[in-house]
This record gives C-alpha cells, structure tokens and sequence, in this order.
C-alpha cells in the first residue's frame, strides 16, 4: 500500500505545472500593502489553497481563517479581485485573471491581519437585531406543511452560512453603520415566515429599525455564494414592515 | 422619528405621486406641442378643482417624498447625521410646501 | 505574562456539544458566569456544522428506543459502554424537542406536519432528522444565535493549550489557553470545565473534518493523566473526493446517499470491484466499502493520479444533478463533473468512536473536568452510525451543562492552581520562538502518510509497530522544532502545537491498536481478521505515564443486553 | 464588477437629488412667472432656450426619478421576480423616450 500510494501521490504532484500564478496578498492592518508572490498553478487549486501555499512554503506569517474548507463554515470569507468570495470553494481558474490573483480582507469589516478580519461587528448586528428564533407560548394551531407558501418562504433563506460575503458586497453596508446588512435581514425574514415562532412583531419591529436602508442594488444576492436572494427577502421584510407601520403597530426599534 | 414610519411615508408619497406625475408629464408632452403659454395653462387650471386637487397633492407629496430622500442621501453620502439633520430637512420639506403652494395659488 | 480571568464555568469547543452546555448551563441557573473557548469562531468551527445527514432519534410510530438502542450496539459491535448508548438514545428524543421548539430548528416535515425522517446506512428504521443536506448548519446556527443571545463570555479564536491543576492535585483548577490573534497567554480559572474540543482524525492523509480539529482535547486529556478508550476506532468513509495533493479540498466527503442511490465504484481499470467482496455491493456498509477500496488501491487498480471512481451517469444526469446539487456543485467546483462524468474519490478518514472515558453524566476521573461529544469514547462502540455524532454532542453537550451548573453552584471558592504546572505550560508554549523554524510541512505529510499507510483502514501486527517506531521518531522531531516570528496570529506556531497534539494521539491509536487483536467495526487486522468471542468483548483504555503509552483492555459491561440476545425480544 | 441594479439606483438617487434641488426653483419661477406674466398675457420666460432646456432637463430627470422609482415599488411591493434586468431597461426606455419627446416637442 505505502509504495503504490506513494508513487501514485507522487504523480499527482508531477501533473505539468501549468504556469506560475502571480499572486498579490494584502499584508498588515488597515493600513498594509500589497506583496507579491509566486505560487504554482494546479490542477483543482482553489483560492484556499493558494492562500495556504504561501503559508506553509513562502511566508509562515501569513495570517488567514478557515475550517471546513467544503463551503459550510463560512470563515474563509475573502476579497478575490475585487470581489468578495468563499475562498475553499472558489477554483483558481473562475477568479485568476490573465493568471492574476489579488486576495485581500474582506470589506467593511476591521482587518486583524493580512487576511483575517474581525467579524465581531457582523455578528454583534445579528445578535442586537434579536434575528433568533423565540418560542411560542403555545404551538400553532395548524401544523407546519412542507409545501405552505410560508414554510417556503422560510425555507428560501434557511441554509446562510453566515459567512459575510454579502455583508462585504453591500455599499449601504458601507454607508451606514446601523444598517444591519443582508444576512441579518434575511434571517429576520426567515423569522417572519417562521409560524413557531412566537415574536413576529418584534422580529418586523427590528427589521423596521434598519430595512429602509436598503438600496436594493442586488450585490448581496449577486455575491452570495449559497445562492441565497437577501434582496427578495428584504423586499418582503419592506412589504411586512410597511404594512405594519401604517396600521399603527410600529413601535420602533426595540431598546 | 420612528424610521420604519418614514419610510412608509416615503414610499406612501411615491405612490400618490407617480399616477399625478405621469399625469402632469402626459399633460406637458401634450400641451407644449404648440407653445406654452401662460394663458393656455391659467385656462386650463383656473377656478378647477380638479387640478386643484391634482396639483396641491403633488406639493403634499414631493413635500413629505423629497426631505426623507435627501436625508438619506445626506446621511449616506454627506455623513450628516443627528437632530440638525432632521431639523434641516424638516425646514426644507416647509419651503418645498411653501413654494409650491405659492405656485399653486398664482396657478388656480 | 499570563492573563487571569475567573469564570464558573468555561466550555472548551463550539460546536454542538459546547454550546448546548452554555445554553443547558445558562438556563439551570443564568446567574453563573459562562465562558466559551472556541479555536476557532464560535459556531463556525468544528464538524457539528459540516453534518449532512442528519440526527438520529426514535420518534415516528415503530420506531422505539429499543430498536434505536439496538441498532446503535450491533453497530458498535458490542463493544459500546451500553448506558452510554442508552443515555444518547433517550436523550435524543428530549434533544431534538428541544431543537425544534425552543432553539429554533427548522426541520424538514412530512406532509401531515410531522417531522420527516430519512433512511441511514446501518438502521432497521428510517429515522434520521434533517434539513434537507445541510443540517448541521441548521443546528449551529440556531444554537450560535441562542448563546450571542446570552449573557455568555465568548473566547473566540482561544485555543486551550493545557489542563492546569489544583495546587493539591485532587482536581482541575483551569485551563490555559492562547489567544489567538494577539498571542496573549489567558489562564482561565473555572469551578468546572467542559472538554468539547471535536477530537477529528485529521492525522490521516485523507480526512474529512474541519481543519481546526487536531485532537487537541484528547492529548490535554492524556497529559493530565486520563485514559482514553476505544482509540483503534477511527471510522473511515468510503467517498472522500480525491482532486490531487495540491488543495484541502482533497479528503472532503461525498456524501452517502451517492452509493444508496446506486452509484457505482470503478477501479482504475474502469470496472466495478464491490462483487469481490460484498453482497450488497456498493451499499454495503460504510467500514466494508471502505476496506474493500483500501485493498484495490494497494494492489495498484488506481486511476492516474492514485485514486478510484465514482459513477452516477447511468441513474441520468438530469436526475442525479436534481437529487444531489450540493454534491454536483462542490464537484463543478473542483472541475469533476459528478452528474455526467467520473469522480475521484478515497476513503477518508471521518470520525473517531474512541476518546476520553466519562460517564453518562459527562464527570471524568478528573474532578472538575467533564467532557462530552467527538473528545469521548464509549458511547459508539466499534463503529458510529451515521447520524448518532451529532445526537451525541448535542445530548452529552446538555447534560454536562446541567451537570456543570450544579457543581459550580455549590462549589463557593475557585479552585486555587497548581502555579509551578501553569509556568511550566506557559514556557513550553514560549519556548517555541526560540526554537529554530522546523520543517512543519515536511512532518504533517510524513505523519499523515504514516498514519494512512500502516495505521489506516488496513493494519497488521507490523505495520503497527512500524508506526510505533516511527511516531517516537516523529514526536521528537516535532519537539525540536520550533516556529520563530511575532505572537499575533502566528499561524506557524499554531500548526506547530497542532502537530503535538496529533502526534501524540497518534501514539495512542497505534498503541490500542496493537492492543486489540481481532477484528471489528471500524477496526480491521489482517493478522486477526475474525471478530472473537463476542460473549468476551473488551475494550481497550490508553494512558500516557512518562512519556510511555500503555494500552491495558477491560471487559465491556453488558448492563443492558448480551450478545446474541436483543431489547425488542422482550 | 457593478450590475445594472447599481447602475439603476445610482441613476435613481441622482435624478432624485436633481429633483430635490430643482423643484424648489420650478415652484419659485412658476409661481412668479404666472403671476407676472398673467398681467401680459404671454409667457415669454418660456421662449428663452435656456429655459426651455433646464424645463426639458426636469421633465427628463422626473420621467427618469419616476420609472425607476416605480421599478423599486415594483421589486419592493410586487412579487419578486428575477426579471430585474429587463425592467432596468424598459425603465430606463421609457424615461428617454419621455425626455426626447418633450426635447423634439419644445424645439418643434
Ligand atoms: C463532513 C462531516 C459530516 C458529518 N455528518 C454527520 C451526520 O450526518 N450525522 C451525524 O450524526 N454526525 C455527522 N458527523 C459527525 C459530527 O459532525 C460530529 O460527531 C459532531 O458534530 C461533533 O461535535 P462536537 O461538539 O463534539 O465537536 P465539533 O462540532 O467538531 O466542535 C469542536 C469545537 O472545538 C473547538 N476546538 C478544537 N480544538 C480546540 C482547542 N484546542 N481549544 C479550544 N477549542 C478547540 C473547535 O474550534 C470547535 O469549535 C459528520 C462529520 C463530518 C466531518
Ligand atoms: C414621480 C413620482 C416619484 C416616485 C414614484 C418616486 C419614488 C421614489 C422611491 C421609491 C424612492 C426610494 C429610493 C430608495 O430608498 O432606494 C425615492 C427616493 C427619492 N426621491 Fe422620489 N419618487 C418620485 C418623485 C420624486 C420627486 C418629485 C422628488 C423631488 C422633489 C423626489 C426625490 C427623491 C429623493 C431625493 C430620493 C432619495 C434618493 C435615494 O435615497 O436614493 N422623488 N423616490
Ligand atoms: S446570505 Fe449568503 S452571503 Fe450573506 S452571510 Fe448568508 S450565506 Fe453568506
Ligand atoms: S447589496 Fe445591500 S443595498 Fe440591499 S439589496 Fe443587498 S442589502
Ligand atoms: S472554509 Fe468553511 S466555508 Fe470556506
């Protein structure tokens, strides 16, 4: 068994390196610069792995997140030129151009370092946005069925995976630091269609607190990469929020 | 002010505006083909309640529409926050008022 | 320097087992101070996220506990520690309740409302609870949005480094742990600590859990003079995706359901080879799938670049790309195209059944110190049921918090540590900058390869000790090896205390390896391929005492049922 | 790396800070314009070209501020489609078409 896999790992290792692959890290703190590195082309090399290669082999102070490397996690979330990405599931040769790559932090949130930000601020919006589930003092009258209009509409936005690329993605992100961003609202949607749950208004009335300032330019659902639609989600919280606003019930943000 | 309220002030006022808008715009297209005139629009307007009525809710609106959109675009572009803010906008949303009812008088 | 900071309760890991003890902890009594530690981001590392599958429990009408118990022991091969698998299939039932009605899971339902439950390999029930082929993520995130809810401290990127004992030495006194992103060393004093670190055989060339998991608990826990039993047990899944040595990608795990289906495994000759060795063919279960792949790649039926295939052209492409759109994506991904085309894969190794001993109400042999899910052993048995893992943290997860919260209230003073151990841990960690850069990539790959070639799916009285040498060689190299450069997310330096870890709990499963000679489950020697005398089942326990392994084996305890006799007869 | 949603807000924004901005001075200038003009009973303001662009200008920016808002009611209040970009365009269609008809009917 040692030999052959051995040998046949070995292989793997000798395909014909295609090219070398000029490669751009962003290093240091908000305040950093680009450096430049060369790493060779595989075959299957995702953006993760171009990161990590400059780790193990040239610069073992790179500093970078992840853990699941299939997409599930969501903490591997980086700008790949010009564009926020999942880096463990983004292919070399969809994001490389010209054999370029240029991998910086992700956007609107604060760099720890090279290409680990801090995404406490993120998380913080979601938690002061109670986006969570509040059970019901008592169980709804009809059961859930899978195919109901709102087990759909819940479902639509169930699988985020947290990872922020949206909250990048998104100028009204930017703009406003109390604007809650796309993940936020897409759960409290979710939360909304969610017939268990036992706090519907309060969920609307958070929303209302921040759905307003967006701009719907669609980078969110343009950039996530689950395929999630936060702009049609929002677009539904606007409709809930407008409804409830004008039949009084609005409260306001909740303290 | 309760920001969900205002944006349902805002999108509240978009909608009474866009049928007058399109009206008034389809009225302009139709009317300047020969000329306009301070007559021809005195004629049409004077004394009738119905652009009375057509006119003053477009005031009302763009009243209520154009200070919530401005501050949104001061707050997000100007970085112009806080109670002077709403403050100004307030005030613009007054003179909005006050000049297109002016408008709106010299018109009837 | 090393930061203090008190806490009544710290919780080591995020996934479902830490958090369901911070929320079971917080709500017996909300007035304790919680602390959760987590390597990486809380919520967003560890495995729980990665489940697919789902979450087994007996719920539907036929179904019962009994059957679920049953299943879980014939699985286990009868070496479970059977009130720890009764403990997990009651509890369950409780848990996934729970799940639903107050953490906010969204399961998928049947079309009467009820909660739908899918078929898993290994089952006489259709049992397992999901949402659609996500469901761990519905698990954590639900859990994560609870907790940030909470009054709880949340250690995000804190990796613990060591157990630290009471100055008296009669129980645990706190934990050190290294903050990550600063390098700062932060002692943690805690009445009770919860070990819920994942353990993740991530030692193996080709494995499946995520990259933070380095069995750090388990070698904390062999440090600190705890056995560990079962370590031989380390379950390998048949359909790991192979896209070559160069990427991460490589090990990560096509998902069951592809062989259920009626997916086809080709040699490198392009023919099927599963009629050579099972009935049942490619649905056969996961440890004879496995083993059958292990032995057409040592005999050199591989594709080019050293795998085999998976084939599913023949169930439609259309239909296949409907079915599994996960799968056909992260495939696309990695320029296979899974519908249409021919697939790599590799076994992989996925879980460990072994870890630290404990007892159904989570307290070890070390007061003070509890531990629950992946860092555990005893409650699989030889081999874990698809679908029990993430039952286990979440059950075990709750009862340490219940457990904990308890002892905490009635403990009044903190427990006064062992200063002269602290210093010394804290050195061991510093020391590593003034050791010169050692060759970390160079030692992972030769681990991973030792690990996979002699201590893998097929293992033998020779192999076995061919490893044992080696691994000493290898943890002293890893011992000189230092990894110079700043504090600050020192990425080096981490991967340098990973290697530790793993090398270590190597040494652990190449000594109950050896221990065990015979066959069964998860664990396969070809000097002992028969099972034995089920009726004299034991199981194997490792301690580390000077430096030195030793792997002594106990009767299991058939508290429950007896082999050859089954709970749905009565 | 932007789309047309980008595009279409920026447009949108734009024409309806022009908007903020100018309506004002239409009101302004209408109000005293009929006011005095209604004693000659000509409206001369309206053949000086300069006026009779910056009025084209409006028309053109209202007609622009209104499709696209009327596209963000649509995407906001109507059930969601994926047809985005299509509506981008007719919107944006539709607002030229508005403005180069009152151009070619003011120049007539
Ligand atoms: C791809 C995949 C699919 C799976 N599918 C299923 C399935 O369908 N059904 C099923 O039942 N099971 C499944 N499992 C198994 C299941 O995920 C695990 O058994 C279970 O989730 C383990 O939970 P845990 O809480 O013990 O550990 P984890 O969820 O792995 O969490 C470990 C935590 O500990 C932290 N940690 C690690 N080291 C340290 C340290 N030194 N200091 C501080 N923190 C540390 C990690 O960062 C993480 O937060 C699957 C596993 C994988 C990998
Ligand atoms: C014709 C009917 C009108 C419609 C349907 C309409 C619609 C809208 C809508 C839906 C918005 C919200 C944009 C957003 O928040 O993303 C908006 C914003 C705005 N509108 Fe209007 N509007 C109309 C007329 C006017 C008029 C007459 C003015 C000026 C007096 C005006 C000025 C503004 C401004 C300044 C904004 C803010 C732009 C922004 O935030 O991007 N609008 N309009
Ligand atoms: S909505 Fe999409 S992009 Fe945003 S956090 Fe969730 S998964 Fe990521
Ligand atoms: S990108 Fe931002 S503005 Fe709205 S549609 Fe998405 S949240
Ligand atoms: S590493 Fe988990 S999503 Fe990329």
């Amino acid at each position: 068994m040692k030999r052959a896999c051995h040998r046949l790992a070995e292989t793997g290792y000798d395909e014909p390196v295609m090219a070398m692959l000029e490669v751009e890290i962003w290093r240091g703190g908000e305040d950093g610069a680009w450096r430049s590195y060369a790493v060779p082309h595989q075959a299957n090399q995702t953006v993760l792995d171009v990161v990590t290669h400059v780790q193990r082999h040239i610069d073992p102070s790179l500093a970078y997140r992840f853990a699941c490397r299939v997409g599930m996690c969501g903490s591997c979330a980086m700008t790949v030129n010009g564009r926020p990405r999942w880096t463990c599931r983004t292919h070399v040769s969809q994001a490389a151009r010209k054999g370029r790559v240029r991998i910086g932090p992700l956007r609107n949130l604060p760099v720890i370092r090279d290409l680990a930000v801090d995404m406490a601020p993120f998380f913080e919006k979601w938690r002061d946005a109670e986006a969570r589930f509040v059970p019901s003092k008592e169980p709804p009258e009809e059961p859930v069925r899978p195919d109901e209009p709102e087990r759909r509409a819940a479902d639509a936005g169930i699988e985020c995976i947290n990872c922020a690329v949206c909250y990048a993605a998104c100028d009204s992100v930017a703009w406003n630091p109390d604007y809650p961003g796309p993940a936020v609202l897409n759960r409290l949607w979710t939360l909304v269609n969610d017939r268990r749950d036992g706090d519907r208004d309060g969920h609307l009335d958070a929303a209302g607190a921040g759905c307003h300032l967006c701009r719907s330019h669609q980078e969110c659902a343009d950039a996530c990469p689950t395929g999630l639609n936060p702009t049609a989600a929002i677009a539904g919280l606007k409709r809930e929020v407008f409804r409830r606003a004008l039949s009084g019930g609005a409260r306001g943000p909740r303290q | 002010m309760n920001e969900a309220w205002l944006f349902a002030a805002q999108r509240l006022s978009a909608m009474v505006m866009a049928p007058l808008v399109l009206l008034h715009l389809g009225v302009i297209l139709y009317a300047i083909r020969d000329g306009l005139s301070a007559d021809e629009i005195l004629s049409r307007t004077e004394g009738s309640l119905f652009w009375g009525a057509v006119y003053g809710l477009f005031v009302l609106a763009a009243a209520v529409h154009a200070p919530i959109g401005l501050r949104a675009v001061l707050r997000e572009w100007g970085r112009w926050r806080g109670a002077g803010l709403d403050i100004a906008m307030a005030l613009f949303g007054l003179l909005l008022l006050a000049l297109g009812l002016r408008a709106l008088a010299a018109v009837l | 320097m090393i930061e203090r900071l008190d806490r009544d309760i710290l919780i080591l890991g995020s996934g479902g087992a830490g958090l369901f003890a911070a929320l079971h902890a917080y709500r017996a009594d909300p007035a304790l101070d919680i602390a959760v530690a987590a390597k990486g981001l809380l919520g967003k590392s560890g495995c729980t996220r990665m489940v697919q599958g789902g979450y087994n429990v007996a719920l539907a009408p036929g179904d019962s506990l009994e059957r679920h118990f049953m299943d879980t022991i014939e699985g286990g091969a009868w070496i479970n520690h059977q009130q720890l698998a009764w403990t997990l299939i009651e509890g369950a039932v409780e848990r996934i309740r729970e799940l639903e009605d107050e953490i906010g899971c969204y399961f998928d339902r049947n079309p009467d409302g009820s909660i739908h439950q899918k078929a898993f390999a290994g089952q006489t029930f259709d049992r397992t609870v999901h949402k659609g082929d996500l469901t761990g993520i519905e698990i954590v995130n639900r859990l994560m949005e609870q907790v940030w809810a909470r009054a709880v401290t949340r250690l995000e990127e804190h990796r613990a480094a060591a157990l630290i004992p009471a100055r008296d030495g009669s129980r645990l006194a706190g934990v050190l742990l290294i903050d990550i992103r600063t390098g700062a060393l932060r002692f943690v004093r805690a009445k009770a600590v919860l070990l819920a670190t994942g353990g993740g055989p991530t030692m193996y060339r080709y494995h499946t859990p995520s990259g933070d998991k380095t069995c750090d608990g388990m070698a904390m826990a062999l440090e600190a003079g705890l056995a560990l039993r079962d370590m031989e047990m380390v379950q390998f899944h048949p359909t790991g995706l192979y896209a070559g040595p160069g990427t991460r990608m490589t090990g990560t795990v096509l998902e069951e359901g592809l062989r259920g289906a009626g997916g086809y495994l080709l040699g490198g000759d392009g023919a099927r080879f599963m009629e050579r060795y099972d009935d049942r063919l490619e649905r056969a279960t996961r440890d004879i799938v496995s083993r059958a792949m292990a032995s057409e790649m040592r005999d050199g039926n591989v594709t080019e670049s050293g795998g085999l295939y998976i084939s599913m052209a023949h169930l439609g492409p259309e239909s296949v790309a409907a079915r599994f759109k996960g799968m056909v994506e992260r495939c696309r991904d990695c320029g296979f195209d899974l519908a249409g085309g021919l697939v790599e894969v590799v076994p992989t190794a996925h879980y460990m059944m072994g870890g630290v001993a404990f007892e159904p109400d989570t307290t070890t042999a070390l007061p003070g110190l509890y531990a629950a899910g992946e860092d555990t052993g005893g409650v699989h048995g030889a081999n874990r049921l698809g679908g029990n893992g993430v039952a286990n943290s979440t059950v075990y997860g709750g009862i340490a918090g219940d457990r904990m919260a308890a002892d905490a209230a009635r403990e009044r003073a903190f427990p006064d540590p062992d200063e002269a151990v602290l210093e010394a841990a804290a050195a061991r960690c510093l020391a590593l900058f003034d050791r010169p850069a050692g060759d970390l990539s160079g030692i992972r790959e030769r681990l991973s390869d030792l690990m996979w070639d002699e201590v893998g799916i097929l293992r033998s009285a020779d192999s076995l000790e061919r490893a044992d040498a080696a691994l000493a060689d290898l943890a002293a190299e890893v011992e000189a090896a230092g990894a110079p450069g700043g504090r600050p997310f020192n990425l080096a330096w981490h991967d340098r205390l990973n290697l530790e870890s793993l090398v270590t709990v190597s040494r652990a499963i190449t000594a109950a390896a050896r221990a065990r000679e015979d066959s069964r489950g998860a664990h396969f020697r070809e000097d002992f391929p028969e099972t034995g005398d089920l009726a004299a089942t034991r199981y194997t326990a490792v301690r580390l005492a000077d430096g030195a392994f030793t792997a002594s084996s106990e009767p299991v305890a058939f508290t429950h049922v007896r082999p050859g006799e089954s709970l749905l007869d009565r | 790396m932007r789309r047309g949603p980008w595009w279409a807000f920026l447009l949108h924004r734009l024409s309806g800070v022009a908007l903020a901005v100018f309506l004002p001075f239409h009101f302004l200038v209408l109000g005293l314009a009929v006011e005095r003009a209604a004693l000659d009973g000509v409206l001369d303001w309206t053949e000086n070209p300069w006026v009779k662009l910056a009025e084209a200008g409006l028309v053109v920016l209202l007609a622009l501020h209104l499709t696209g808002g009327l596209r963000l009611l649509l995407l906001e209040f109507g059930r969601w489609s994926d047809r985005q970009q299509s509506r981008i365009a007719v919107a944006g269609g539709l607002a030229l078409l508005a403005g180069f008809g009152f151009l070619a009917a003011a120049f007539a």
